[in-house]
């Protein structure tokens, strides 16, 4: 029974992430605002619903229903899975839950039912009927049985059932998230009991709202207008669907529904929860923006060394993205029992093999175009071809799978109606981690002393004993590490393929020349300007649009500050 | 200033920002030319100084390159100026020449040609040559094609497709070949020129633009005692037709040609008066001996 | 002097007429097979595999001694994803290598760019991609899916089994989605489905940053009907749009996608977490248990020398194609382009995932389709599936410009678009 | 010197271009009779094929010379270059798309095919007028002029010069690559305009179209290459030049720089269009892939092969890297871009001045010795 039980993943994974967003002040603070995670969990004695009874009638039921989900027909198959969960017996979840999670199976041979457990290339199986271990066997000889959509949320829903009362918060609150839309008044009865007993602040909300959905259709108009009072408090879009039908209207405009109250105490509702909804709307779109600044900031960061410290036109720097997006890659497959941690190794890889490879960029080619900036653009142009072709060769034409950690998927939720997800959450402070870094090399260490020194008058710099031969190849490979380090980042936003580079690269270039070259300052401001900019603008004009009036906006404003936003200072600039 | 003239200047400031379209400005200053008796785009020297420069502020973030400067540049005169490392002379240059534009303060042409609200080219058309403190030059071009863009003449975009040199203008680009004794290098790539002689070949392309008044921007670095002499007389006898401003560091060279010199310190005027003057100057003296 | 001069202009231009003449043609003993697939660029992700395919057929068929007595010879050429080059490698293989057939393309543009060429020059096109319809030539045989052949029993398996109310489709914009999502318009709203409940969305090529959108349709879901998205998202775009989706807690259960351009291939180069139970409408999948399909990955995985890799439906397309040309060439006793044409139609080959395809007058197959969930091991497992074939429609039912028209490339009609009312075939 | 009599006084220090030209000349006479008068069978024919693939390399470089007087002359790199050629093809593009008529797939005679399927019901208003091929005409050199014109009154007036320059035009191009690629501009999104039938009323189909075509091509790149020359030898030219190499100098000798660039910079741009247009009847296709930055970066690489600020540099560039492309695309089709990025970077690295550099560097050396000589003895030859 153990080995097939479930431990209970999704707690530890809340707690996880709880960890690692400890450090996120800004957001904490946000959380204990909202805090839907943050409570404790309940303590109260809830009664597991499965208490030690008499099997032996129990047993000849499910031996009879079992064979019944071979049937290929999914209609037929929900029936026998609802007859099947009417069996009060504690092994019905255990059979149901197999089904859910792709483990049922049945052996081609008898046909027999089983439940398998993945091992290695082998699969061990149990009964259904008692969970005895059987035998291992290869894969050929089972044929799983097959689920589809529908089932699996019938599934769902007939375990949720039986979970309103468990003992544990957050299996109680799955199961209620689950029958909210069920809308099935036997429920009744037992939420009400759950209301009783629950003292978890959030649930006892969620309680409210299950009830109110089953009260709006009681015959009882006083009780409906309560409940759809109490609707107009919940920002779950069930809620506010169920408002939309009550407020629905037949072709010539009138409603359908024939109570007056309830309409009018409806459509005030409504307004409530639209009001709310658009100010988390707006909040949800301004972080969308900062997310995608995040992302711009991150492509954009080694070039504004490369470009605004050297003035290097590295159109190679996409590919460096890339090949740290493929480091990523790389590192999962040496480690793939590591997922999370096989990420936190790939950072400093990849700023290392990016790094490497700008050394060598630097080395072998722009060390001969010093001076000639267009020039050293149609060199790395030829580079960023050769580096993808490289990749196609070696690696695969194909894009490549790079797994996502457990931590950096789903999202924060704050309440119903605003959620953030984790790898934004992440991707932002580790955007602003980066830029941090990178500030402190350039102001704080002696190698960030003599890059600025060459920058500003590179024979200066000679004449004062700096090699500025070896501190332009470790610019150069600083600013490439740090696309490297960009590409961990995208490898868990978007493909890893030969292409990734060429996505970001004119991102790239108007980030940092919005921002005003020689400017970290200027390239974040200018990131997070442009990210926010297209997603306010994105729900009007539409992806495509609100690319192309940044991109309109942006050359009219070079127009009227040649520099960018933050232009280099100094009486000098202009020449002569 | 009266209303009205200041009304002009709005006009005029508004239509900067079509520089493509002459014809625009020159249809407004028909329109407001009844109000002055000297067409504004001729010089008008009738009050003496053909430049003024009138308390003129100039600041790059925070860093003041000038500060209340006056200055008065005679019709003819030959006028050198002197002043420490940051004293603000090539900035002041800068302001004339319209590629600064001063934060307050004016700057006149002649009587009625105010520099401020005028572009580059307008101000060079105008008659006002500059010299660069490093030369500067086309070093692609030959030394006669260097001579014969910067010639005097229409500057026009359709004008220069179809133009062919005349007679006449040959001449004068012989002459001034001459002049800055550069004939043994007629078709050679002025990049290949030695140092001393693009000072003179960039010499030679003012005296192309035959302006009212050159600007000198430290003529004679880099040169030999000989090319120096040969400089300081150049200048010397083209002062009277023109006015020449000269921004000097070197004293000898300056003593050689001026009768009138300035002394610019942290961004205005420290002293002004003969060499002699101002090198007995107290103040004067406190600055270049107090750095 | 003078003469010198042009003596050396005519050394010189006889050099280059040389070697623009050296591409001159040599007997044929070899039946040339031309592969016009882009093997860089962005398409190079999915064209390459084509490639292959098309590479281990002619290979497998030389096992079985060729064609008429002759060895096959693949001229695999590199269009690299960039359009008028597909048309002028089009040329190049017709004119100068003297291809007898071409299996190619996958994108509509790239088809649209070269049916030109190979009409003008009555070459032989097999294409192997599911698309939009809306065409049929003489000389090019669509052995992918219609959007009756896909969209449509997608649609249907929606509404009838997952009881979806509400709609959202989602498109790169592209042709391919434009004209998918005007025929699923019309057909839903001919199925009584309201205007507001139908969202239509496209997003440029390679979009990456979802999160608005997928809020959007997250906002369109909550209306207390069934929704889902029913998605002609380019390969590219999908990984992120699927991993948005996930990551903003929409499951396959609340809003399921169904899209028409995810595969196994593209599958495998993504982690498919966020994927699972999502649905994806082809006519094969590489999990259907048949011995076909277990012969043809075996096959597959020796030629390319490695078991991990997949196979897909643009790849049963090619095969079909491709064992249908050879037949059609032996049945005919000629590669020429009308013989073939000709032996193609009504001839039919085993389909990979059982039954028969054939080979219809209009030059588009019938197949059976097939709907699958995404499992974790980025296998699709088939839920749904026609009973018999569909036949694929060139022209689709549901677009008023093209209701009328039907294509018929036999005798009597001879016409790729002929008007059925009028009676009369428009091209000219 | 028999060869001046032929060309024009200002070409007559033009080595390179007469070279280049009476070459040009003498191949298109050769192809089109080796084309049209020797029999198909004969291992001297040049087929259809071919000629069509010369042209398209014509118009290249003609692009080709486009770019060059604006970067090699003026030291403005457009990374945009491609825009104002895939205007110009566009508009070519429409006028071919409106002489289909009724030959259509569903045969529409008002409406190009990818409007019919995709319910529009009207001709949008810009797409009136190019029936006619005397307003198509018209448009091909007066739309890349226009927004070449735009752009840069903008961009001289506020003096963005340099990498802010290549890197503005290249958002304009892009842009325009996402602009185009929308359905609702109705000018046929990703597929963009195809099928073509016929060019004032002949097949575009039939070899006389396009051995007519090729030539247009080649007088065009002609006539092209001996505009930009006499531009360049004009004082305009050598005020561009000295533009580039030290703005504000010309501009304190009273030259107004941005009419000059802005000049220049239309001019250049008209003649990409006129190169796009005579492009897409030769190719058959127009779409928004040609508007794609990388297309204008390669362009600038041709140049630079070639070697920039010559005019005959730019279109050896052109033609040298586009055959390469042909070649190895169909010889190393796994490959090709290994090659074609050493190239790129081996170029770049090791000859400066372009393939022209490398042949004019001994003739140069002889030339900067007689320079320092004086020119005495230039007198008095």
């Amino acid at each position: 029974m153990k080995s097939i039980q479930k431990k209970n993943i999704l707690h530890c994974y809340v707690k996880n992430h709880i960890r690692y967003l400890m450090s996120c002040l800004l957001l904490f603070t946000l959380m204990l605002s909202h805090s839907t995670y943050a409570s404790s969990i309940s303590k109260t004695n809830i009664t597991d619903n499965g208490s030690k009874q008499q099997v032996s009638t129990k047993q000849t039921q499910l031996e009879k229903i079992i064979p019944q989900l071979r049937v290929k027909n999914f209609k037929k198959k929900i029936a026998s899975i609802k007859q099947l969960a009417e069996i009060d017996d504690p092994q019905t979840i255990v059979i149901l839950e197999a089904l859910l999670n792709s483990k049922l199976y049945y052996q081609k041979s008898d046909k027999k039912v089983v439940i398998i457990n993945k091992k290695n290339n082998q699969y061990e199986t149990f009964s259904t009927l008692n969970n005895n271990a059987i035998a291992i066997v290869q894969k050929k000889t089972l044929k799983k049985i097959t689920t589809n959509n529908k089932l699996r949320k019938t599934i769902r829903a007939l375990l949720a059932k039986k979970k309103i009362l468990n003992s544990n918060l957050d299996v109680r609150q799955n199961a209620l998230k689950e029958i909210l839309t069920a809308n099935d008044a036997s429920l009744l009865p037992v939420l009400e009991q759950a209301q009783r007993q629950e003292t978890d602040k959030s649930q006892q909300d969620l309680l409210k709202l299950a009830i109110a959905l089953i009260e709006v259709h009681s015959n009882n108009s006083e009780t409906r207008q309560s409940a759809v009072k109490r609707l107009g408090n919940s920002l779950y879009p069930v809620a506010k669907g169920k408002l939309t039908k009550i407020l629905e209207t037949d072709e010539h405009g009138q409603y359908i529904e024939q109570d007056k109250a309830v309409i009018a105490l409806a459509e005030k509702a409504m307004q409530r929860i639209s009001s709310k909804l658009s100010l988390f709307g707006n909040l949800e779109t301004l972080f969308f923006g900062l997310s995608l600044g995040s992302v711009l900031l991150l492509a954009a960061i080694g070039l504004s060394i490369t470009f605004g410290v050297m003035g290097v036109i590295n159109m190679a720097h996409g590919e460096l993205i890339m090949l740290g997006a493929y480091t990523t890659y790389l590192v999962q497959q040496l480690m793939p029992n590591d997922i999370g941690l096989s990420l936190i190794v790939a950072i400093p890889a990849a700023f290392i093999v990016s790094g490497l490879f700008g050394v060598a960029i630097e080395r072998g080619v722009i060390r001969h175009l010093y001076g000639r900036p267009l020039e050293t653009l149609l060199a790395t142009f030829g580079i960023s071809l050769l580096l993808q072709q490289m990749v196609r060769t070696l690696i695969s034409a194909q894009n490549v799978p790079v797994i996502t950690p457990s931590w950096l998927s789903g999202s924060l939720v704050l309440n119903p109606a605003f959620a953030l997800t984790y790898n934004r959450i992440y991707i932002f402070f580790f955007a602003l981690f980066v830029f941090a870094m990178l500030m402190l090399i350039l102001k704080k260490t002696s190698l960030g002393l003599q890059v600025r020194a060459v920058a500003q008058n590179r024979g200066m710099a000679t004449a004062m004993g700096i090699k500025t031969q070896w501190v332009d190849s470790l610019t150069f490979g600083l600013g490439s590490g740090v696309a490297g380090v960009a590409g961990v980042a995208l490898s868990q936003l978007t493909n890893v393929g030969p292409n990734l580079g060429q996505a970001y690269i004119i991102d790239s270039f108007m980030v940092v020349v919005f921002g005003g070259v020689e400017n970290l300052w200027g390239t974040l401001v200018a990131a997070m300007t442009l990210g926010i900019t297209n997603k306010f603008l994105e729900p009007w004009a539409g992806a495509v649009m609100a690319k192309i009036i940044v991109l309109i906006s942006l050359i009219i404003f070079i127009q009227k500050r040649p520099n960018g936003l933050f232009p280099q200072k100094g009486r000098a600039s202009g020449g002569h | 200033m009266s209303a009205l003239s200041q009304v002009r200047y709005k006009v005029r400031d508004a239509l900067r920002r079509d520089r493509t379209f002459n014809h625009t400005i020159i249809e407004s200053d028909a329109y407001l030319q009844g109000t002055h008796s000297v067409h504004p785009n001729e010089l008008d020297v009738s009050h003496g100084p053909v430049l003024y420069l009138e308390d003129i502020s100039v600041s790059f973030d925070g860093f003041q390159a000038l500060n209340n400067l006056s200055l008065y540049i005679d019709d003819g005169e030959l006028r050198c100026i002197i002043g420490p490392n940051g004293a603000g002379k090539t900035t002041m240059m800068d302001v004339i020449t319209g590629k600064t534009h001063p934060d307050s303060g004016q700057v006149f042409f002649g009587q009625t040609m105010d520099l401020s609200q005028m572009a580059e080219h307008d101000i060079a058309t105008a008659g006002i040559g500059r010299k660069f403190q490093k030369p500067t030059i086309f070093p692609e071009h030959s030394v006669w094609e260097n001579l014969e863009l910067a010639m005097k003449t229409d500057k026009g975009v359709w004008h220069s497709l179809f133009t062919v040199l005349s007679a006449e203008q040959k001449d004068r680009i012989e002459e001034v070949i001459e002049i800055i004794g550069l004939q043994a290098l007629y078709f050679s790539k002025a990049d290949l020129l030695s140092h001393g002689q693009k000072q003179w070949l960039e010499i030679g392309m003012l005296l192309m633009q035959d302006p009212r008044v050159l600007l000198v921007d430290e003529p004679v670095a880099g040169m030999t005692h000989q090319e120096m002499d040969r400089t300081a007389e150049l200048l010397t006898s083209l002062a009277g037709k023109h006015s020449v401003v000269v921004v000097e560091h070197d004293m000898d060279f300056v003593r050689s040609i001026a009768n009138q010199v300035t002394v610019l310190h942290e961004g205005s005027v420290l002293a002004e008066g003969t060499m002699e003057e101002v090198q007995n100057n107290q103040k004067v003296i406190e600055v270049y001996l107090g750095e | 002097m003078v003469i010198q001069s042009l003596k050396k202009i005519a050394v010189a231009a006889a050099i280059t007429a040389a070697t623009l003449t050296t591409s001159m043609v040599w007997a044929a003993d070899t039946i040339k097979v031309g592969v016009l697939h882009s093997l860089s660029g962005t398409m190079a992700i999915s064209e390459t595999t084509l490639k292959d395919t098309v590479l281990m057929m002619i290979e497998e068929q030389n096992k079985k001694g060729g064609l008429l007595g002759k060895k096959l010879e693949a001229v695999v050429v590199d269009p690299a994803s960039n359009w008028p080059l597909f048309a002028e490698k089009t040329r190049e293989l017709i004119e100068k290598e003297k291809v007898d057939v071409i299996f190619g393309c996958w994108t509509s543009v790239s088809r649209k760019s070269v049916l030109p060429v190979i009409e003008e020059l009555n070459g032989l096109l097999f294409y192997p991609v599911q698309y939009e319809g809306e065409e049929s030539s003489k000389n090019v045989f669509y052995t992918g899916a219609a959007p009756n052949q896909q969209a449509i029993p997608a649609v249907d398996y929606l509404m009838n089994d997952l009881e979806v109310k509400r709609w959202v489709l989602a498109g790169t914009d592209y042709v391919y989605p434009r004209t998918t999502n005007k025929i699923l318009e019309a057909y839903l709203l001919a199925k009584g489905v309201k205007k507001e409940d139908i969202m239509i969305n496209y997003t440029p090529f390679g979009h990456s940053d979802w999160q608005s959108i997928v809020s959007e349709i997250k906002k369109f879901g909550s209306q207390g009907k069934k929704t889902a998205v029913v998605s002609t998202i380019n390969g590219d775009a999908n990984v992120p749009f699927y991993k948005e989706l996930g990551n903003q807690n929409i499951s396959s259960e609340d809003i399921p996608v169904v899209a028409f351009s995810v595969g196994e291939e593209e599958l495998s180069g993504i982690d498919t977490k966020p994927l699972v139970g999502h649905l994806a409408a082809w006519n094969y999948f590489m999990s259907v248990e048949t011995p076909e399909n277990e012969a043809f990955i075996k096959k597959w995985h020796s030629f390319i020398k490695s078991d991990k890799r997949v196979t897909n439906d643009p790849m049963e397309a090619t095969y079909i194609g491709f064992t249908m040309w050879a037949k059609a060439v032996e049945k005919a006793k000629s590669v020429k382009t009308d013989a073939v044409e000709q032996a193609m139609i009504g001839m039919t080959v085993p389909n990979l995932t059982g039954g028969m395809a054939i080979m219809n007058k209009n030059h588009h197959l019938s197949k059976p389709v097939l709907i699958g969930e995404i499992q974790d091991d980025g296998q699709i497992e088939t839920v749904w599936s026609t009973d018999g074939t569909v036949a694929g429609d060139a022209w689709s039912d549901f677009l008023p410009g093209s209701k009328d028209l039907i294509s018929d490339w036999t005798a009597p009609i001879k016409c790729g678009n002929y008007n059925t009312k009028t009676k009369k075939c428009l091209a000219k | 010197m028999l060869l001046n009599y032929l060309f024009p006084h200002f070409m007559h220090e033009d080595t390179g271009g007469k070279w280049l030209i009476s070459l040009l000349i003498a191949i298109t006479l050769l192809v089109v009779m080796f084309n049209f008068f020797i029999p198909e069978s004969s291992a001297l024919h040049i087929p259809t094929y071919m000629v069509t693939l010369l042209g398209k390399y014509l118009c290249l470089a003609l692009l080709a010379i486009a770019l060059d007087l604006v970067w090699g002359y003026c030291g403005i790199l457009s990374l945009g270059h491609g825009a104002f050629f895939a205007l110009g093809g566009y508009a070519m593009g429409m006028y071919l798309m409106r002489q289909i008529g009724d030959r259509g797939v569903y045969g529409n005679a008002e409406l190009p095919d990818f409007m019919v399927f995709l319910n529009w019901h009207e001709l949008p208003w810009y797409w009136q007028g190019f029936e006619y091929f005397s307003f198509t005409a018209l448009m091909i050199i007066l739309v890349p002029g226009l927004l070449a014109y735009v752009f840069g009154w903008m961009t001289f007036r506020s003096r963005v010069t340099g990498v802010y320059l290549s890197i503005m035009t290249q958002a304009l191009t892009y842009a325009l690559l996402l602009a185009f690629f929308r359905n609702e501009m109705g000018l046929g999104g990703n597929n963009g305009l195809t099928d073509f039938k016929d060019i004032l009323g002949f097949s575009l189909q039939a070899d006389g179209t396009r051995i007519i075509l090729f030539t247009l091509s080649a007088l065009a790149l002609i006539s092209g290459y001996i505009a930009s020359r006499f531009i360049v030898q004009s004082k305009l030219g050598k005020t561009v030049v000295a533009i580039r190499d030290a703005e504000l100098r010309t501009r304190f000798i009273g030259y107004k720089v941005e009419d000059y660039k802005l000049w220049i910079f239309v001019f250049s741009a008209m003649l990409a269009g006129i190169a796009g247009a005579l492009y897409v009847p030769q190719v058959g296709i127009i779409n928004p892939g040609e508007f794609s930055p990388l297309n204008s970066i390669e362009l600038a690489i041709w140049v630079a092969i070639g070697g920039r600020g010559t005019l005959f540099g730019a279109v050896i560039g052109a033609l040298l890297v586009n055959y390469a492309k042909t070649y190895f695309t169909g010889a190393l089709p796994e490959f090709w871009l290994f090659a074609l990025g050493t190239l790129f970077i081996v170029s770049t690295l090791y000859l400066p001045q372009g393939i022209v550099g490398l042949f004019s560097q001994f003739t140069n050396k002889q030339q900067k010795q007689s320079a320092k000589h004086g020119a005495l003895q230039e007198e008095t030859t």
